[in-house]
């Protein structure tokens, strides 16, 4: 309604606004209390995870492919060891991966996409079409073939996929900052004489914090999922070291004899997605920040 | 059995925000007769808009909620029907003459392809896939396409041969606005609302569209709710004239009596307000309509009311005769007449 | 208007429904079509080139090699239906078969023998490693239309041995469709044909080749061994590189054979299912951890007794072999030359801290080194006796950590002493049946550079031995030399000798007449099945 | 203008592919270990070696094998596989239709079933169907394909058997003519290799679209709702457009033309996606060739395979932008 003014007292604050809207959405609640859960489970793993063990070493050949009991929830593995264990400390590697790709990302891809947009200039056309070339490529299949030059081990499959991320981040900032360019406090800075620096970090940056905060939330579900898709392709996480995607291609082998070797890995993996795109679907109506994908 | 086309009584609608709750229309209260143009005119946020949604039935709900009050239209009330026998009953006997041109043509088709789809369906309900797939009614495209050219021709467009193959985007906002009086004349509706059709027009072109609407709507006989904030526009279309404040109707009557004589301060005010080439300064009204999440007790204008009393901020004041189908509603009338 | 969007939805459901209709189709299967199916995937079938079993099993099945192994004895005639060796040991003279026919007609001469080593010496990939350093190619000659002549440039006791691997080529065939190439007058010796069509001779042909994914093979009428009813009429080969997958198409029958790479778990559910038989028989093969003896620490000898004593083989036999017999020393046990007088370890802790206690390194460097296990990716089973291997050494406090390679990339790590991982899971079968295969090739540093010898094993004595074995001619004789050999190896612990693994192979009970050679790839002739359905 | 504007994009396009190229190039040349020896295999002596890694030119300075190597592109010649030891681009063209035709299918069932969903779902905003919508959207996008890949085959494959695990055909392949066997054996009047290669084709296309099916759908459900509440729907609804014609020609073709500027995207990520699925249920086609010489440092087939997926993103985002000109005026007519 337009006629209601703003000026008066009563009105509900910008915070109250947003938390309004967010719990509006029973969706972004949801993802929200998923995603508390997956943090709380990789910050105490030791403490949760039955046989802590058989996380990282430890093979009991006797208990090999115990079907889900009480004993093991999620059952055993070709070695004997616990699934449920082994999902839990799983977690912590999910989100390792998905914060340090993300974290990468935005280190490089910020600053790139401010200078592209702000000092612009042979930079602008340098950094964008270095940019292009590297969106051209399917992330996936580049982070393949990033990953297949080094060792297979966790850590290089994340500096790989980082290696595919930044460029989105280039992408998404050098169009925030065109536009806020082009506003009023911008050439004020400006005219009262503020270094390049100050004006896009300081100035040209705060202006489109919703908009990354929301754009981080989705990647960090989306980079776990990537982390995931190369340990199934074989150049993630090597054994023993529990990552659920690894632990889905390893338990493929078994599928007709232990189906729970696949099941709950995948699930996990599945969950941690749909919180973090739950809840950043939530931020981003919250926020209302414009925003494809 | 009333002889008018449509009647609104003691219409109440309530917004929900979350502020909280926007009395938006406290008593919304008009006729009008067969034939018979009515001008529903009031500042901007009166709730003349909300009014015409109503009754057009595209008020998003929720958020609003219809408190109370009935909108009889050929002798139905429309908020008791179901949704699709509205729809219907509105498609066969209603038309509609939006505010902005600019945002009212589907901008990704040709004016043909509306036009002829909407000459060859408007009468039926359900087209069905072979309709849609125009497995089905293909032969009435010709046809169809003459009525188009024809009537672009009757609301004096120029050279509809060519209008009709392009594309919104390619036309000015006056031509979009005939075009729409065009397609709104392809069902030969009783009743026209026609919301504000002159505002997002620049003046020289307005002209040209009122004259439209005089000639070929009122000689094709259909009763019209023109709605404005323009008292000049509406006593030139208009026979009689319904004056909205802040979600109440406070005035109603003929459209010369009421100018000549207004008989509630807002429309006093109102008519000041019109600059006019005779009287050399004018006298607009103070202050700015109530905030309607917590809208003033009693009479609504009182707080910008000269003639305010003690009773008209305690009860709200109802319509009372006060001449010759003549209405208003306040507790002042004798005082200041 | 949700009842309209549902009428829009129909017609796509209908198109659905159509197809999945449509979709259960019953396919008539011919009497005698047989499938085989394997993971791996063969790229050539050019018998010059082939190297992986597979492409060597597929070579085999289309064409003859000269002569034929048997088990547990010395190869028996098979296109060269007899020969000679001179006094010096030197020169070999091949009387070749009459009346074998190639696929096109013509007759198999010694023509075609003498070429066929020509080329398979100047294209000088696939098994010339065998020949490359005895034979060059002026030295095989055309001695009579049925004599072929090969001059030996030095003395090789295993050469009768090793021609299993030779097979014969129709060389006008070859010669009608080279593309021109390298080698002169012989263009490009017919890699392109004959990389997807046979020029052999053998039981069957090669119909049709989809590299990588299917080959199909059809009988060979003229067959110079001839054919008795109930044999295959055609062999459809196909690559299913998911061995669940390939599990399931056996169970359905919808493919009557499996390879032999599978799990043990694998084939002892197989086994459980109706209809499905898994044939065992104990291989000729050897599964070991080499140990890379240049590198630290393993270049004291004492850290390497003390890993093979701390190795727990009982459980890696029991658990993950699911039953083999534990190896004792290179060779393998059914192997004739095989030493039983070789030492044999078995897990003893105790031992094996007080190896590491007198090693030069102190506990604190062992504790601190990183002991890199590298496995083939994708085997479940090297896997698995790798996270075996990290408990059992973890208990006397050694890291080891595992990597997986693809196979081409463990062979190029085990090129280089420095590139070579400390162990690497090795499965050597025979390629040829001879002690050498397990002696010379595996320890003697004229050998170095290979998958095999990634030990990087130096012992004079050892070297002495296996060098003069080559050039012993009398059988027993060079038995002796091997048998020394291989107890100086397994008393030095140059490698972990784990197991002589069980050969398993699966298929549909009416499947007849499957014969284990122990000689890849002669244990997967299709000449050999029959089906009684 | 228009003739102008393709004449740009085709130009960017190739700038773009040099630009890949170099990428890949580079990348590749840093892979460890000695691609002659990867090709030459296990039983290959050192000289041996020597002259592949000779005949490969790698023993010449990198930028010397970047200009012999775009010399021999624009020849069309890739170089051999290291793995297959055949012409890379032959290998390629073999498996290139089978891709193909998973991402189209999989893409023709995503919009087939995306764009109906959307709009029911914007039409119902906020009731029960809409929140099942939008959920199924986003479990859509958030499962690990080759996880509820291996799921369907666990189920309906080899729990209830209804549907082959993996591969492309169980037959024979019907003749080649496009290489897209649905195709060809139609042309064939094969209909066995018909039903044959669908049956094949339902799982992997179902896993394969489930992302962008959901994306579609929360596409289509956003700017559907977008236009209910556009002045034309008011008018167009009062004035008599029936509501079929009105919803799903009229604010569909609005809402579609909003979509499809994302559809490029999605395709790009689909031949992404169609790495893992191809791996699941071992199709024969690029994506799983890719795998493999990525696994077997095959640095010519991954080159290959790279640039053809790059171009073929390239392609797929050029025609789009064609078809959104030609769908929304707007674009078309303003300069």
């Amino acid at each position: 309604m337009n006629t209601t003014s703003r000026q008066s007292a009563q009105y509900k604050s910008g915070f109250q606004r947003a938390a309004y809207r967010f719990f509006r959405s029973p969706l972004s609640i949801i993802g929200l209390v998923i995603i508390l859960v997956i943090s709380v489970v990789a910050i105490f793993a030791p403490l949760i995870a039955p046989y802590p063990k058989d996380a990282i070493s430890g093979v009991h050949f006797g208990n090999s492919f115990q079907p889900p009991s009480l004993a093991h929830l999620f059952g055993t593995d070709e070695v004997g060891r616990d699934v449920l264990s082994r999902v839990i400390f799983g977690s912590r590697l999910s989100l390792k991966v998905g914060l340090v790709v993300v974290t990468i990302s935005v280190l490089v891809g910020v600053p790139l996409g401010l200078v592209a947009a702000y000092v612009g200039g042979p930079w602008e056309v340098v950094i964008m079409r270095v940019t292009d070339v590297f969106l051209s490529i399917p992330p996936l299949v580049l982070a393949l073939a990033v990953a297949a030059v080094f060792k297979p081990n966790l850590t290089n499959s994340m500096l790989a996929i980082s290696f595919t991320w930044w460029p989105w981040y280039v992408r998404l900032v050098y169009g925030e900052a065109l536009s806020i360019k082009e506003e009023d406090f911008v050439e004020v800075c400006e005219s009262v004489g503020a270094s390049k620096s100050h004006i896009m970090f300081k100035e040209i940056l705060p202006n489109m914090a919703s908009t990354l905060l929301v754009k981080v939330t989705l990647d960090i579900g989306y980079a776990i999922l990537m982390g995931a898709s190369l340990g199934f392709l074989g150049v993630g996480a090597q054994p023993p070291t529990p990552a659920w995607g690894t632990m889905v291609s390893l338990g493929r082998v078994h599928l007709s004899r232990a189906w729970w070797l696949t099941t709950f890995p995948g699930l996990a993996i599945f969950l941690t997605v749909l919180g973090s795109n739950l809840f950043g679907d939530g931020l981003r109506d919250l926020l209302d920040v414009e925003m494809e994908r | 059995m009333s002889q008018h086309i449509l009647e609104i009584k003691h219409l109440q609608v309530w917004f929900h925000t979350i502020d909280g709750v926007a009395q938006v229309i406290q008593r919304a209260e008009l006729v009008v007769e067969p034939h018979q143009a009515v001008g529903l005119v009031g500042e901007t946020g009166c709730g003349k808009s909300v009014t015409a949604k109503v009754i057009l039935g595209s008020l998003p709900v929720p958020p609003a909620e219809i408190k109370q009050g009935e909108v009889i239209f050929c002798n139905e009330d429309l908020l008791s029907l179901r949704v699709k026998q509205r729809k219907e009953l509105l498609k066969q006997s209603m038309s509609y003459i939006p505010q902005d041109p600019m945002t009212s043509l589907n901008p990704v088709f040709t004016i043909r392809q509306q036009m002829v789809d909407l000459i060859k369906w408007h009468k039926c309900a359900n087209i069905g896939l072979g309709g849609l797939l125009g497995l089905r009614g293909w032969t009435k495209n010709k046809p169809a396409r003459k009525t188009a050219l024809q009537l672009l021709d009757y609301v004096n467009i120029p050279a509809p041969e060519k209008i009709v193959d392009s594309y919104p985007i390619e036309l000015s906002g006056g031509m979009r606005q005939r075009v729409l009086i065009a397609m709104a004349l392809v069902g030969d509706a009783q009743f026209l609302i026609a919301d504000e059709p002159t505002t997002a027009l620049d003046v020289t072109i307005q002209k040209g569209i009122l004259n439209l609407m005089e000639e070929r709507i009122e000689e094709r006989g259909i009763a019209i709710l023109y709605i404005t904030h323009n008292l000049g526009v509406a006593r030139r279309l208009c026979a009689r004239i319904c004056v909205m404040y802040a979600g109440n109707v406070v005035e109603t009557g003929p459209t010369l009596e009421l100018l000549e004589d207004p008989a509630h301060p807002y429309t006093i005010g109102l008519i000041n307000s019109v600059p006019k080439l005779t009287k050399e300064s004018y006298v607009g009204i103070e202050g700015t309509l109530p905030d309607y999440l917590q809208p003033p007790s009693g009479c609504r204008f009182h707080p910008r009311c000269r003639y305010a009393e003690e009773i008209c901020r305690n009860t709200p004041p109802s319509l009372r005769e006060v001449g010759e189908h003549r209405f208003a509603s306040c507790h002042m009338i004798e005082r200041f007449r | 208007m949700y009842r309209k969007s549902r009428a829009l939805v129909v017609p796509f459901v209908v198109i659905g429904l159509v197809l999945s209709l449509v979709a259960f189709v019953v396919f008539a299967a011919d009497e005698n079509v047989f499938t085989y199916a394997t993971y791996q995937e063969s790229m050539t079938c050019d018998p010059a080139k082939s190297v992986d079993e597979t492409e060597v099993a597929i070579v085999l099945n289309a064409y003859d090699p000269l002569v034929y192994p048997v088990k547990g004895a010395a190869p028996k005639p098979w296109i060269a239906e007899s020969w000679e060796v001179s006094e010096s040991g030197l020169e070999y003279v091949f009387k070749i078969r009459e009346g074998v026919k190639f696929h096109d007609g013509s007759d198999l001469t010694a023509e075609d023998v003498v070429f066929s080593m020509k080329r398979m010496l100047q294209i000088n990939q696939g098994f010339s490693w065998l020949w490359n350093e005895i034979l060059e190619p002026d030295d095989v000659n055309m001695t009579g239309t049925y004599e072929a002549t090969f001059h030996l440039n030095k003395l090789f006791g295993p050469f009768i041995a090793t021609l299993v691997q030779f097979n014969v080529v129709n060389k006008d065939l070859v010669m009608a469709n080279k593309k021109p190439g390298d080698y002169g007058e012989f263009g490009d010796f017919g890699q392109e044909y004959l990389e997807t069509q046979d020029a052999g001779s053998g039981a069957y042909i090669i119909d049709s080749v989809t590299l990588g994914d299917t080959v199909i093979f059809t009988k060979f009428d003229e067959y110079w061994h001839g054919w008795e009813p109930g044999q295959l009429d055609k062999v459809i080969w196909r690559v299913i590189p998911e061995r669940a997958t390939m599990d399931i198409l056996l169970k359905k029958g919808d493919v009557d054979m499996i390879d032999q790479w599978g799990t043990p778990e694998e084939y002892e559910e197989l086994a459980a299912t109706e209809g499905v038989v898994v044939q065992e028989d104990p291989n000729v093969m050897l599964y070991l951890h080499q140990i890379n003896n240049q590198r630290a620490p393993f270049d004291d000898i004492n850290v390497r007794k003390a890993v093979c004593y701390a190795f727990d083989y009982e459980t890696a036999l029991r658990d993950i072999f699911h039953g083999a017999a534990q190896a004792e020393g290179p060779v393998p046990i059914l192997l004739p030359g095989h030493s039983d007088n070789v030492t044999v370890y078995h897990q003893d802790l105790e031992k094996a801290r007080e190896f590491l206690a007198s090693s030069t390194y102190s506990p604190a460097e062992l504790e601190d080194m990183e002991l890199i296990y590298v496995y083939v990716t994708g085997n479940e089973l090297e896997r698995k006796l790798g996270l075996l291997m990290q408990n059992n050494f973890a208990e006397v406090g050694l890291k080891v950590t595992l990597e997986k390679a693809v196979w081409g990339r463990m062979c190029d790590m085990a090129s280089k002493p420095e590139t070579t991982p400390h162990f690497m899971a090795i499965y050597n079968g025979a390629k040829y049946p001879s002690p050498d295969m397990f002696t010379y090739t595996l320890f003697n540093p004229n050998a170095w550079g290979t998958f095999r010898s990634c030990s990087w094993y130096e012992n004079e004595e050892v070297t002495e031995l296996t060098v003069t074995a080559r050039k012993t001619i009398d059988t027993e004789e060079r038995y002796a030399l091997y048998m020394r050999a291989q107890e100086i190896i397994t008393e030095d612990a140059a490698a972990l000798f784990i197991a002589n693994p069980i050969h398993r192979i699966a298929m549909r009970d009416y499947v007849k007449g499957y014969d284990f050679c122990g000689i890849n790839p002669f244990d997967l002739v299709f000449y050999n099945l029959k089906l009684d359905k | 203008m228009s003739g102008l504007f393709i004449l740009k994009r085709l130009a960017y396009m190739v700038f773009t592919l040099i630009g890949i190229s170099i990428l890949i190039f580079v990348l590749t040349r840093v892979l460890p270990g000695d691609p002659a020896r990867l090709a030459l295999g296990p039983e290959a002596n050192e000289e041996q070696v020597e002259d592949l890694r000779h005949a490969l030119r790698l023993d010449r300075p990198l930028p010397v094998q970047y200009i012999w190597f775009l010399q021999n592109l624009v020849h069309g010649k890739l170089g051999k596989s290291l793995v297959t030891h055949r012409d890379v681009a032959k290998d390629i063209l073999q498996r290139f239709p089978a891709t193909l035709e998973l991402v189209l299918v999989s893409l023709g069932l995503a919009v087939i079933i995306g764009v109906p969903l959307g709009i029911v779902s914007a039409l119902h905003k906020d009731r029960v169907v809409d929140y099942l919508t939008r959920a199924v959207a986003f479990t859509g996008v958030s499962f690990p394909r080759f996880w509820i890949g291996i799921m369907l085959q666990l189920t309906v494959a080899y729990r209830l058997g209804l549907l082959p695990v993996t591969g492309r055909i169980g037959g024979l392949a019907p003749p080649h003519v496009t290489g897209l066997f649905l195709l060809d054996s139609l042309i064939a009047l094969d209909f066995t290799a018909f039903g044959d290669t669908a049956i094949h084709l339902i799982l992997p296309a179902i896993t394969l679209s489930l992302s962008p099916l959901a994306q579609i759908t929360r596409m289509v459900r956003a700017n559907m709702v977008e236009q209910i509440h556009r002045d034309y729907v008011t008018v167009n609804r009062t004035i008599g457009m029936p509501e079929t014609l009105l919803v799903y020609k009229y604010m569909l073709k609005n809402a579609f033309s909003a979509t499809l500027t994302t559809v490029g995207l999605m395709l790009g990520w689909m031949l992404g996606n169609a790495f893992l699925v191809e791996q699941v249920f071992s199709w024969p086609g690029i994506a799983r060739y890719g795998i493999n010489s990525v696994l077997r440092n095959d640095f010519n087939a991954i080159v290959a395979v790279t640039l053809v997926v790059g171009l073929g993103y390239l392609v797929i985002n050029f025609v789009v932008d064609l078809l959104y000109r030609f769908l929304d005026p707007r674009i078309r007519l303003e300069k």
